[in-house]
């Protein structure tokens, strides 16, 4: 079949058996990530900021050019760019700062497809602020509508937290529509684009959205590190969370000034190590564009559901996905169980309710099992997931597992 | 595939279609004990009832993968009726063999016995282990 | 002079040219620490938790192992122990949890040796409760006596908010006299450790201390990780602030239920690769012994203390520190100016308010140099300091500052 | 030591110790601007006074290093009886140059010239910027 062109860029496939359909938990690296992550520890291993030697310098500039690197990465500017331990943290900075100004006369609008990330920061804002938490109805195959959310949305709403792409069923949120229509009633969107960002073009002016956040490790970057996007009006108004070195300006016995966003909300020293390998992961992301990486994913998605669909005793449960994921189970058979089959015959995916509780419960299921893909997969790969799952269903029904 | 067809023997399946004592008791002589598997969701409950130093009778309900359920149903079954005494020795042996640690072999682990399969499915372990930490939490709390 | 042993295990110092003395911005990183991070990049890649295929469950047991050494380092249980950002997020954990119960009766005790991510915690929480923020008198070198805490200890102290090791002065806080009187009052000692587990040996046990923070990066480690420990039921009794994944046992649309410690206060994907790689830098210096380590670095500090003393022109701000640190300055040369003297000189050291600008405060100066020395230094690097403090006292007297 | 000599210049050390324009003043015709240098602690206020499209006066306060302080000190008297057009075309050659950038090396930068030694010290690029940034900033709100 088509040769891939990314594969040999990342060094675990060297074990030629290994395949990797997990990367919606996390991606892989290339090998120019690692080298630039073992470049920090091996050359610079320093300290940032107030630096004057060579190391430290060098150090800040790769730490700041990834910032200009992000910024332009999603078409905004670098203040706008804060980094933080990932996209949990980025949306929890947001409920626990912009957030906070909400009262019991506000409503925020979010939906069962949420990452627990996305929903629970805004839920504990709604215990707390006694503002009023608004579910968007699904549609019946789990989708948000802009129907839908239009009619939820009210004058009331104050925020609409949303995810760009789930992670369970690989729907894309019509956001083209919803920021409009919220900013026309007066509320502000935070983006979750934890799956977004791997997979599609960001671009937060076009989009005219007010918060958006992403992890680096599931866009082939390195972990502990995150990016929060926030429109600088909004970033200047807001309160520091996490206070400490490096984000003030004057520190006082009694009252300090914080430092100008984005740095209010870097306090003490960051995942430098992270950060300068993230750069690496966006210039690779760049250079092989991400048009073609959506093309190539969706085909060989396409072509395993095309399959796996016509298995006796296989249930998908995201038929017309936007996105690479399949999100499947066994008739009758605990995706625990599942997975361990998979997992013998090298077939890594994962199984669970993917931290998406409420879309699970929605399918009135336990759990389930999910295949991602990404750009260093095959149809091979999908192969391998087709008679695997073939195989896993015989095996299943004769160990006595009911069909 | 050796290694699933001894995970997936024929007492495990059988004790996860047919569960031996299933189902709660609304009763305040039983002590009861809820854990969950936050790493993959396994949610158990057992209760048990213990009359001078007799495990006079064990429960569970809950859900989870079949080694999970099944290994609930199993340890119902092989620690009713044993003195608190052996059935903790009997729990704590267990609970060693999955771990792949050492254990004291002349301790009959009876049906229990099956599970060994999963000491190389270390991913499983917990699976096959939590509804004995919760007998044994029971043991704690009310023996 | 003597051999260095520990020298050759960081790639560093093929630059034999290279003279470190900012270890206490960040150490340098032995091979092992280096191998371990890229090991996981190179051969795992994956997230942890919820996996079953070989790899995350390989990651999964090598994060939760360093759990487990991160315990016994600093003699406490698996459970105690918190993966953060940093000692920076660990202290802010802290705050913003335990903190938000205090009140306006309450009584917050801290002092002007902090780190500001010590003392900014706290200062906000002061700021939010109402509680009054107490600051212990220094003495007159600027340290933290127990009579001094004693002054200002009363019933409504509810938290003692200390440093353990002065990033600047370098002293050691009584610690062993003073949390035992905080207890007394019924007061909880929240302990900055950031300078003290890179060098000295930490016990939980003994200390009886409630919270303690320390980051990674300072003691070999990568960066983007810190621990808090915690007292079991005190952490038990804590709210997370962080939402998100894996961090929760169900959630439902409107409320949801956490884990247990530690696991509630660790959302989202942690940084996996530091984490692990925080385990071979606690190998690392259990192997060679902090007593030894200490021994080590303080002769040489002494070293360079006892000729630097004797230059015209330098002025030393801690000649008693307890610790590895040199704070000082050329006389009516800013140390920005200094610094970079030094700086060409390939002499890394700090210039600037360290993030301490209280105490720089206290010592009435604006900002200050400093020097310091870990395992990997030698008396030659002590040379090097004191040789090129003497040519920058000439340099900057010959281009016209002022003697 | 030939890059360190480049950087502490004659006329930067005399402006350093002798700063002219110092001392900020309390006149509300005067656009106000303070910026800290936060990444090294040097804080400057710029003060500057425009009428009919000139730069009248122009005064500075503050503390930092050497170069900061008496970058502070060349900017203005570079600037003053300039047109703010002048003035302006000037700093933005400065900051071009001081940072390494291609520039117009037609513009007279005059005495600020001798900041062309901090090229070689990057670190130190930001303590001769933030002067003329301030001053550009007064431009910006007041010209
Ligand atoms: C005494 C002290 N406390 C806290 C910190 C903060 O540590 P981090 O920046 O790693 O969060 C530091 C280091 O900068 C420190 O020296
Ligand atoms: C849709 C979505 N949102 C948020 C997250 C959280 O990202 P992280 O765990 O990197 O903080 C994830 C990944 O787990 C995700 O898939």
């Amino acid at each position: 079949m088509e040769k891939n062109l990314y594969r040999s860029d990342f060094p675990q496939f060297q074990d030629k058996t290994f395949v990797y359909l997990d990367s919606a938990a996390s991606a892989l690296k290339p090998q120019s990530v690692i080298d630039s992550v073992n470049h920090y520890y091996h050359d610079l291993s320093v300290n940032i900021h107030r630096g004057i030697y060579d190391e430290a310098y060098e150090a800040t500039r790769l730490y700041e050019e990834t910032r200009e690197m992000v910024a332009s990465f999603i078409n905004a500017s670098p203040e706008e760019i804060v980094f933080t331990r990932g996209a949990t943290s980025a949306l929890n900075l947001v409920a626990l700062s912009y957030g906070m100004n909400l009262t019991s006369e506000d409503e925020i609008i979010t939906s069962e497809l949420e990452h627990h990330s996305s929903v629970l920061p805004w839920q504990a804002v709604a215990n707390k602020t006694k503002a009023k938490l608004v579910y968007i109805p699904l549609d019946s195959e789990g989708r948000i509508t802009v129907e839908a959310f239009k009619s939820v949305l009210t004058k009331k709403t104050k925020i609409v937290a949303i995810t760009y792409v789930s992670n369970v069923m690989g729907y894309i949120s019509p956001l083209d529509e919803i920021i409009p229509l919220a900013h026309q009633f007066g509320a502000r969107v935070v983006v979750d684009a934890a799956q977004a960002a791997p997979h599609l073009k960001i671009d937060v002016k076009r989009l005219d959205v007010d918060f958006l956040a992403f992890s680096g490790h599931k866009m082939l970057g390195p972990t502990g590190v995150g990016v929060l996007f926030g429109k600088q009006e909004l970033l200047n108004s807001m309160e520091p969370i996490e206070l400490g070195g490096e984000m003030n300006e004057e520190v006082g016995k009694f009252q300090s000034v914080w430092k100008d966003a984005p740095y209010k909300f870097e306090a003490g020293t960051m995942p430098i190590a992270s950060i300068i390998g993230l750069a690496k992961a966006i210039e690779y992301l760049k250079n092989v564009n991400l048009e073609e990486i959506e093309n190539h994913t969706k085909r060989i998605r396409n072509y395993a559901y095309q399959q796996l669909k016509k298995i006796d005793g296989i249930v998908i449960y995201n038929p017309t996905s936007d996105s690479s994921i399949i999100a499947f189970n066994i008739k009758n058979v605990h995706p625990h169980d599942a997975a361990s089959y998979f997992a013998e015959k090298k077939v890594a995916l994962r199984a669970g309710h993917h931290c998406a509780q409420l879309i699970i419960k929605w399918l009135q299921i336990e759990a389930c099992l999910r295949a991602s893909f990404y750009l260093y997969n095959t149809f091979e790969d999908a192969d391998q997931l087709v008679q695997t799952a073939k195989a896993a269903v015989k095996f299943f029904r004769s160990v006595g597992f009911e069909g | 595939m050796e290694k699933l067809d001894n995970l997936y023997r024929e007492i495990i399946m059988e004790h996860y279609k047919n569960p031996r004592n299933k189902g709660l008791i609304d009763d305040p002589s039983y002590v009861t004990v809820h854990i969950k598997n936050p790493s993959c969701g396994d949610d158990i409950t057992v209760q048990s009832k213990f009359v001078n130093g007799i495990v006079k009778d064990c429960r569970h309900d809950g859900h989870g993968c079949s080694i999970c359920c099944s290994s609930a149903s199993v340890m119902t079954e092989t620690v009713i009726d044993k003195t608190t005494e052996e059935a903790n020795k009997i729990a704590d042996n267990y609970l060693l063999m999955v771990t792949n640690k050492s254990f004291d072999e002349t301790i009959d682990l009876e049906e229990a016995a099956v599970y060994s399969g999963v000491r190389q499915f270390p991913a499983r372990v917990k699976c096959a282990s939590i509804a004995w930490q919760a007998f044994v939490e029971t043991l704690k709390k009310g023996a």
